[in-house]
């Protein structure tokens, strides 16, 4: 609970990956290679953006497992506004995200308002976003776009992906917000006691209403990066990936209650999971192999974090 | 024709109602090359073939078919690894590491056609050979593609042993994976053609989807049994997940005979059925056959026999096997299992 | 066994948390059919002690010995096997379980097939409530909808129902009224006539000398002394908790009484606040009386904008305003130290740094950034200003004692500069130390020109601090008298005026 | 026992008691929110099409997912204290693959079927044990227990399908009574277990270590070995629905079923169990599941486009949830 223990986790973090990472190009010639770690990173943006927002929620004590089926609405709206509505493709992006924030703003709308837990609701709205994206699209997929759009998800800038870019700043500013400023504060606050944090004033319903609408929004915008990355457009896009990001964030040593976490463990959490899967298919090991190992590291990291606390606190 | 057939939107191409083949109109060559690669003539190869996903009967038989045709060879190291569900995003992960890893070759059966042209075009760049199987990507983005049957042939496979099954003024419904799913969309866009066509006083009642969850296909097709009642004469399954159990549904609502089950599927899958009268006809080419056939083709395009303009190819015990379209091979007409020879397979 | 003759022993205890010595070396003991009080100031380990005797905590050193067997207290179930029973400090109820169910949760009764006799669970249930002449209560509704008060004589049948030899209160009265405050010290009494050995927590002296036989003090984790009630007076109580004399219990500072601050007419929320109109002057203490469920909290909680009014007019400085949520009452000048400490008050485990800036953490940011060295050194001049007793700001509040989280609650507020402050149980459990601390404090403030508006179940405390008191019933108010007309039976009888009435 | 007098006997049952609807509402509100939605359904839908409530169609709805009713008392159980298991599906899936295989394998019937449950059980116990003791939470281990199954099994099965079973294997497929199996074992698991959560000791102390762990400590309740127990139990179940899971068609197909932890959670939250424990009954779980089964077939017999269909579901979880809220506001 101690700031102390907390950073504990972030160190043991650390550690874990710098060994995987030896381990890994010791394993693989290829894998230690500026191209491969830069190319994945740009595989796990879209998860990336999600679990940083999701960082955000999981600490104020809630959950969104909509995000797979907000990210996948997203993308067919990009696609039928621009396809079937003749939106210029720039317009009909943003006005897709638009729709996908709206998508957050609605769960913060029955968690805060109906008082709905949050894994309920967001369980509610994951099946009903899915379905609004099979609606909408008819189940058709959206193909053929132009190739400026691809700059997005398969192009690079100053020979850096261009994601990678926009997953660097957005964990930069999300660490500084949690840390630094007063909404930081109130998020942690929500997390460790929302009653209190009322009684002092705090704007706990806004609070919450903004963080699932950024969790949204984050998941809006890896739906267009996803789309440009693969180039069409699909109603069954991203489902799943609401697991991939709350792995990242708790094996980043977010608590699950809320009240404790931090980006920097997300994103370290993040590029571990990441290295696993690469660099364990670079040595030979099948997909299926690493699925299971990175449910053992999971279980083991917070394990030992939580062992870590108890020695540390009594 | 009800408003969610569940077919795609590309535009299709009906055979003729008798057995006259299509006329094959020759195409240029429209695949794709590698850049420079390494002389591979002979060399032993290591090979990964990438399926839609791992952990179902039919990919389990093309993958053995590869690993068949590697052993024959002997200059071929064959592994299959994919993602364990259909996700075209766990696909593309997978094929980008293994280009990062360096194979020779690689075997892939895309779960969307586009979505894996990208990461297929950076192997192509990297001097690797790609050749497609079962589910096409853009032909640009490999080099060659084996095609187990075209799609308006399974399809009038399909609807013609439905036809012959619960007569021309039959009605049917059909059980999907999902709609988005590429093969299942276009069989589906293909057999409506057709049977406006050649069939038009059968009824089509509607599609209904059962992801690839054979409970679920089976809840499904019981609905249907339910909501139609002697209406419905007959059940098309579209996957290898769902035709089974169809069957099994028919089955256990004691109609077989009085409602036909007409679907692609594995013949293990289908025994009980088939044996037991419940099912007819089983449509499906040999997935073996289908993975044997990649696996050669690959060889024969890293060793450069099998270069652009070529009109056959040379596929081991299978003997030649023809270019079509451009830059497809052709595995041969579909196979429709019955009683009499669905046990002298076994995948 | 005879009656002076100790049914339970602890001696030599200690007990460090973190390193922390809380209890250094305390010896106690109990006797069935007395009632044994111990006292001392917040954080002197009382709870601690207790903890042991009850086998939550098991003690770093010394030993327990139960009647005349040494024994150790691993678990609860040990404790409650050796015939100890406990009334916790905070209630340990189960809010979604019946009456009955909370009574016999653990040894339920059984029918001879080994199964739960059910018919048996309740009409024993019914016995023991009626035993602690508690009838209104239906042994079948759930917990969640009780009273404090209620839920305590529960937890006292709870502990009945393991036919206890020795029964622990910590602080059993910490959260009653006075009337419910009778009741229990009848119900002591009545345990007492049966054999049983109480052990009594309590931070209210009167309590002490009209229950107790011995009393045992602590101060800062060491037992001080153990003495026979008759031996000790008042003053030299508080001295031997406290270590100084303190001299008057409720130092009422004289003012300077400002013009109106704060009118309000005709305010109106749901069943619990009916028409309240009042007005409150820079400078004054305004106290209010009633029983539990009379409506003060939800008048506060109006006023605060925590359950917004329904109609009715506030006037703040002249000027009407409209409270719809907490954050626009603090803009506005309005504080409130909430009646549950635990619950509304603190973030437990964040640091005392953060509680203090949590209200104020708007003004102390530039921008969205939060001003870190300042924060901290307001946060270290509050704790010096109030005398917070803690390790330093950055220790978690959750491991402060009751009086000095209820100083960091305060302190937060007092960072707001409040014009109107709203204090709900200000000294609800809190020791006697602290208590004339928080007293003296409230004096500064007025003086200051802080308006005061004290909701207190203490009548003493209400009658002692108050300018004027308000005395509020079935959500009304029922009276409104000075300082000279409050007369303890004055203020009683109009609590008590709506429930004749009805 | 001191001399106060004891009062008039009350009455015992609570059906004899006043205010016994409104009892009812606060008790089983949920529930009876659930049942609501699950008549209206009948009631519109056999209004469009009357086959829907033809026995064949009962039959398909009921015992077609009896097996997400099974798992999900168990589930109901788990999060009743206060845990949550996102493993459930996955569990399923190799359980079944283990029956099979054993079934094939020439073993005999009924060990083919109660090996798994133990291995269920065993695997539960584990997950519990690092939930309980090394205080894990539970979301944290079933998450990474959730990808280890469903990587092993592939692993270990590579996904072939499982086909010619003995036919005595399938007792999904049989009647007892003229009812089907799982139907029969629904009703009966779920009674057992309602009954058995309400009046027995056990059952009770779950809800104590649910709704105030605190408190459960110092009445003596020992929670860890609540807690195992129950992920025992959830094991216990998830093996019981694996049998009706495994036995219902003449292949296994040895992957796990997508979405089916989704769906068995759903199933006992929109149940009326309380995701922060202490509350709930196995019955509302039940009855969910039920709601679900009834909603997917009754879209298909009203000819909701098929494409909307997975929008309207979540429409009508969305529309139960809500209504559950509601209702508490106005009771509270
Ligand atoms: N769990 C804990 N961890 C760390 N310190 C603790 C813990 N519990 C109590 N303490 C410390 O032990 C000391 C004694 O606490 P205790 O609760 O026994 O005091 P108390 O006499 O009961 O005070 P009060 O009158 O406010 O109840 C306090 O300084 C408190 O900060
Ligand atoms: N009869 C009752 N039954 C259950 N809960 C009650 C009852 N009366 C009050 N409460 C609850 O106890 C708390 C205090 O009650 P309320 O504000 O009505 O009276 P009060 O005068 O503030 O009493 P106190 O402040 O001493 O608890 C509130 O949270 C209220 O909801
Ligand atoms: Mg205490
Ligand atoms: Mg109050």
């Amino acid at each position: 609970m101690t700031l102390r223990s907390f950073i504990r986790h972030e160190t043991f973090l650390a550690i874990l990956l710098v060994l995987a990472l030896f381990v890994l190009s010791w394993q693989s010639d290829r894998f230690f290679t500026v191209a491969n770690l830069l190319n994945q990173g740009r595989l796990m943006t879209e998860t990336g953006l999600i679990a940083i927002a999701m960082t955000f929620v999981i600490a104020t004590g809630g959950i969104d497992l909509s995000v797979g089926s907000i990210l996948g609405l997203t993308a067919i709206l990009t696609g039928v506004f621009w396809k079937n509505l003749g939106v210029p493709l720039p317009a009909a992006a943003v006005a897709a995200i638009a729709v996908g924030t709206f998508a957050g703003y609605v769960n913060g709308l029955i968690i805060t308002r109906f008082r709905v837990p949050a894994l309920i609701a967001t369980l509610a709205t994951l099946a009903l976003y899915r379905g609004l994206a099979e609606g909408v699209s008819q189940a058709r997929s959206v193909r053929g776009y132009p190739d400026w759009f691809y700059v997005l998800g398969q192009g690079e800038v100053l020979g850096v992906p261009t994601q990678l870019w926009i997953l660097l700043i957005a964990a930069v500013v999300a660490a500084v917000i949690l840390a630094y400023t007063r909404w930081g504060r109130t998020t942690y606050a929500i997390g460790s006691n929302e009653v209190a944090a009322r009684f002092s004033g705090l704007s706990v319903e806004g609070t919450k209403l903004a963080l699932y609408t950024m969790s949204g929004f984050a998941a809006a915008v890896a739906a267009v990066i996803f789309v440009s990355r693969v180039s069409t457009t699909r109603s069954d896009m991203g489902s799943g990936i609401e697991l991939d990001a709350i792995t990242a964030v708790v094996l980043g040593g977010t608590s699950i209650f809320g009240g404790r976490g931090t980006v920097l463990g997300t994103v370290l959490g993040l590029c571990l999971i990441q290295a696993l899967k690469n660099g364990l298919s670079l040595a030979g090991v099948k997909g299926d192999g690493t699925i299971m190992l990175i449910g053992i590291v999971l279980i083991l990291a917070v394990l030992a974090s939580a062992i870590f606390e108890r020695s540390g606190t009594r | 024709q009800s408003a969610w057939t569940g077919g795609d939107d590309l535009p299709t191409n009906p055979l003729a109602c008798d057995a006259t083949p299509a006329t094959a109109e020759a195409k240029p060559y429209d695949g794709g090359q590698p850049t420079n690669p390494p002389d591979r003539k002979g060399k032993t190869l290591t090979v990964v073939d990438v399926p839609k996903l791992v952990g179902i009967g039919y990919f389990n038989a093309t993958s053995k078919g590869i690993a068949d045709a590697a052993k024959e060879m002997g200059t071929m190291n064959a592994k299959t690894d994919g993602p364990s569900k259909a996700n075209i995003d766990d696909q593309i992960t997978l094929i980008d590491n293994y280009i990062t890893s360096g194979v020779d070759g690689i075997l892939f059966a895309a779960n969307d056609p586009v979505a894996i042209s990208p990461v297929l075009k950076k192997a192509l760049a990297a001097g690797i050979n790609v050749v497609g199987y079962d589910a096409n990507s853009e032909p640009d983005a490999r080099q060659w593609f084996v095609n187990q049957a075209e799609f308006n042939g399974i399809a009038k496979a399909m609807v013609d042993s439905m036809a012959s099954e619960i007569g021309e003024e039959g009605s049917f419904a059909i059980v999907t994976s999902t709609f988005t799913t590429p093969n299942q969309a276009r069989w589906i866009s293909e057999m409506a053609a057709y049977q406006a066509k050649c069939h038009p006083k059968m009824k089509w009642l509607e599609t209904v989807e059962a992801q690839e969850d054979n409970i679920l296909s089976f809840n499904q097709s019981n609905t249907l049994i339910n909501k139609y009642g002697d209406e419905l004469k007959g059940i098309f399954g579209m996957t290898s997940v769902a035709t089974p159990a169809a069957a099994d549904a028919v089955t256990q609502a004691k109609k077989c005979g009085s409602v036909a089950v007409v679907g692609l599927a594995t013949p293990n899958a289908m025994k009980p059925y088939v044996s037991a009268g419940c099912v007819k006809s089983v449509v499906l080419w040999n997935p073996v056959d289908l993975g044997y056939a990649a696996a050669y083709v690959l060889r024969a395009a890293a060793d450069g026999t099998l270069a652009p303009g070529a009109t056959s190819v040379k596929a081991g015990k299978l003997g030649d096997l023809s270019v079509i379209n451009g830059s497809e091979i052709l595995l041969g007409a579909p196979f429709v299992f019955t009683k009499d020879n669905i046990n002298d397979f076994d995948f | 066994m005879s009656a002076d003759t100790p049914f339970v022993t602890l001696s030599g205890v200690s007990k460090a948390f973190a390193g922390v010595k809380v209890l250094k070396d305390v010896s106690f003991d109990v006797r069935a059919g007395e009632v044994h009080a111990l006292l001392g100031e917040n954080g002197a380990g009382k709870s601690t002690l207790i903890k042991i005797l009850s086998g939550l905590y098991t003690p770093d050193g010394g030993t327990i010995t139960v009647d005349g067997r040494q024994m150790k207290l691993t678990s609860p179930r040990d404790a409650t096997a050796a015939g100890i029973a406990t009334v916790y400090q905070e209630l340990l109820l189960f809010p979604e379980l019946s009456v009955a169910e909370n009574i016999f949760l653990g040894h339920y009764p059984r029918t001879s097939s080994g199964a739960i006799d059910w018919s048996a669970v309740r009409s024993r249930a019914r016995d023991l409530l009626d035993q602690l002449d508690t009838r209104e209560l239906d042994v079948d509704t759930k917990v969640l909808t009780l009273s404090v008060a209620q839920r305590q004589r529960v937890e006292i049948a709870k502990a009945l129902s393991r036919d206890a030899k020795i029964l622990i209160m910590d602080e059993p009265t910490a959260s009653l009224v006075e009337a419910d405050v009778q009741r229990l010290m009848g119900i002591v009494r009545q345990l007492r006539e049966r054999g049983v050995g109480i052990v009594y927590v309590s931070h209210r002296l009167p309590e002490i000398f009209a229950l107790a036989d011995r009393v045992t003090v602590l101060r800062d984790g060491a037992h001080v002394a153990t003495r026979d009630i008759g031996e000790v007076d008042e003053r030299q109580l508080v001295s031997l908790m406290v270590g100084r004399p303190i001299d008057s219990l409720f130092p009422k500072v004289e003012a300077a009484i400002g013009d109106t601050v704060l009118q309000v007419d005709g305010l109106n929320r749901g069943r619990q606040v009916r028409d309240i109109s009042f007005s409150l002057r820079k400078g004054e203490i305004l106290g209010i009386a009633g029983l539990v469920g009379s409506g003060r909290t939800e008048l506060a909680l109006t006023l605060f904008g925590m359950t917004p009014a329904t109609s009715g007019t506030v006037v703040l400085d002249g000027k009407p305003v409209a409270i719809r949520s907490p954050r626009q009452a603090r803009d506005l000048g309005i504080a409130y130290v909430p009646e549950d400490r635990g619950l509304q008050g603190l973030v437990k485990p964040m640091a005392i740094r953060k509680n203090i800036s949590m209200a104020t953490i708007d003004r102390l940011s530039s921008g969205i950034f939060i001003r870190a060295a300042q924060e901290a050194r307001r946060a270290t001049e509050a704790v010096k200003r109030l005398g917070v007793r803690c390790r330093s700001i950055g220790q978690p509040v959750g491991e402060l004692s009751g009086g000095n989280q209820q100083k960091v609650v305060i302190a937060k507020w007092l960072e707001t500069s409040p014009k109107v402050l709203i204090l709900d149980e200000p000294t609800r459990g809190v020791d006697v130390g602290a208590k004339a601390e928080i007293h003296t404090i409230m004096g500064e403030l007025v003086r200051q020109g802080v308006a005061i508006l004290m909701i207190s179940s203490e009548l003493p405390e209400v009658l002692g601090m108050s300018d004027r008191v308000l005395v509020m019933a079935g959500g009304r108010i029922m009276e409104e008298l000075s300082r000279e007309e409050a007369t303890p039976e004055r203020v009683g009888a109009a609590m008590t005026a709506h429930k004749e009435a009805a | 026992m001191s001399g106060v007098d004891l009062p008039p006997v009350r009455p015992q049952t609570s059906l004899q008691r006043p205010g016994f609807l409104r009892r009812l509402m606060a008790d089983y509100g949920q529930e009876l929110i659930v049942l609501l939605a699950i008549v209206v359904l009948f009631v519109a839908v056999t209004a469009v099409n009357p086959r829907f409530i033809s026995a064949n169609n009962l039959t398909s709805i009921f015992s077609g997912n009896a097996y997400i009713a099974v798992a999900a008392i168990g589930m109901a159980m788990v999060i009743i204290t206060g845990n949550i298991d996102v493993s459930i599906g996955a569990l399923i899936g190799v359980l079944a693959t283990i029956s099979g295989t054993l079934a094939v394998a020439g073993y005999p019937i009924w060990v083919a079927w109660f090996f798994p449950v133990l291995v269920g059980m065993a695997i539960n116990g584990l997950i519990g044990i690092l939930v309980a003791y090394f205080r894990i939470p539970s979301i944290v281990v079933t998450l990474g227990a959730l990808s280890i199954l469903r990587g092993g099994l592939i692993s270990v099965t590579g996904g072939t399908w499982i086909s010619d079973l003995p036919p005595a294997f399938l007792i999904a497929q049989q009647k007892w009574l003229g009812l089907p199996v799982p139907l029969v074992a629904m009703i009966v698991l779920t009674v057992l277990a309602a009954l058995w959560m309400r009046y027995s000791a056990f059952g009770r102390s779950l809800y104590a270590v649910g709704g105030n762990p605190e408190a459960a400590v110092a009445t003596g309740i020992p929670i860890e070995r609540r807690i195992v127990a129950v992920f025992i139990l959830n094991g216990f179940f998830a093996g019981l629905a694996t049998i009706l899971f495994a036995t219902q068609l003449q292949v296994i197909q040895s992957t796990v079923p997508p979405n089916l932890e989704l769906t068995i959670i759903m199933a006992a939250v929109i149940g009326g169990v309380s995701i922060l424990g202490g509350s709930g009954t196995v019955i509302g779980s039940t009855l969910a599941a039920i709601l679900f089964a009834t909603i997917g077939s009754a879209l298909i017999f009203v000819n909701v486009s098929a494409y909307w269909l997975r929008a309207v579901i979540g429409l009508l979880i969305l529309a139960t949830v809500l209504a559950d809220m509601l209702r508490r506001r106005r009771t509270v």
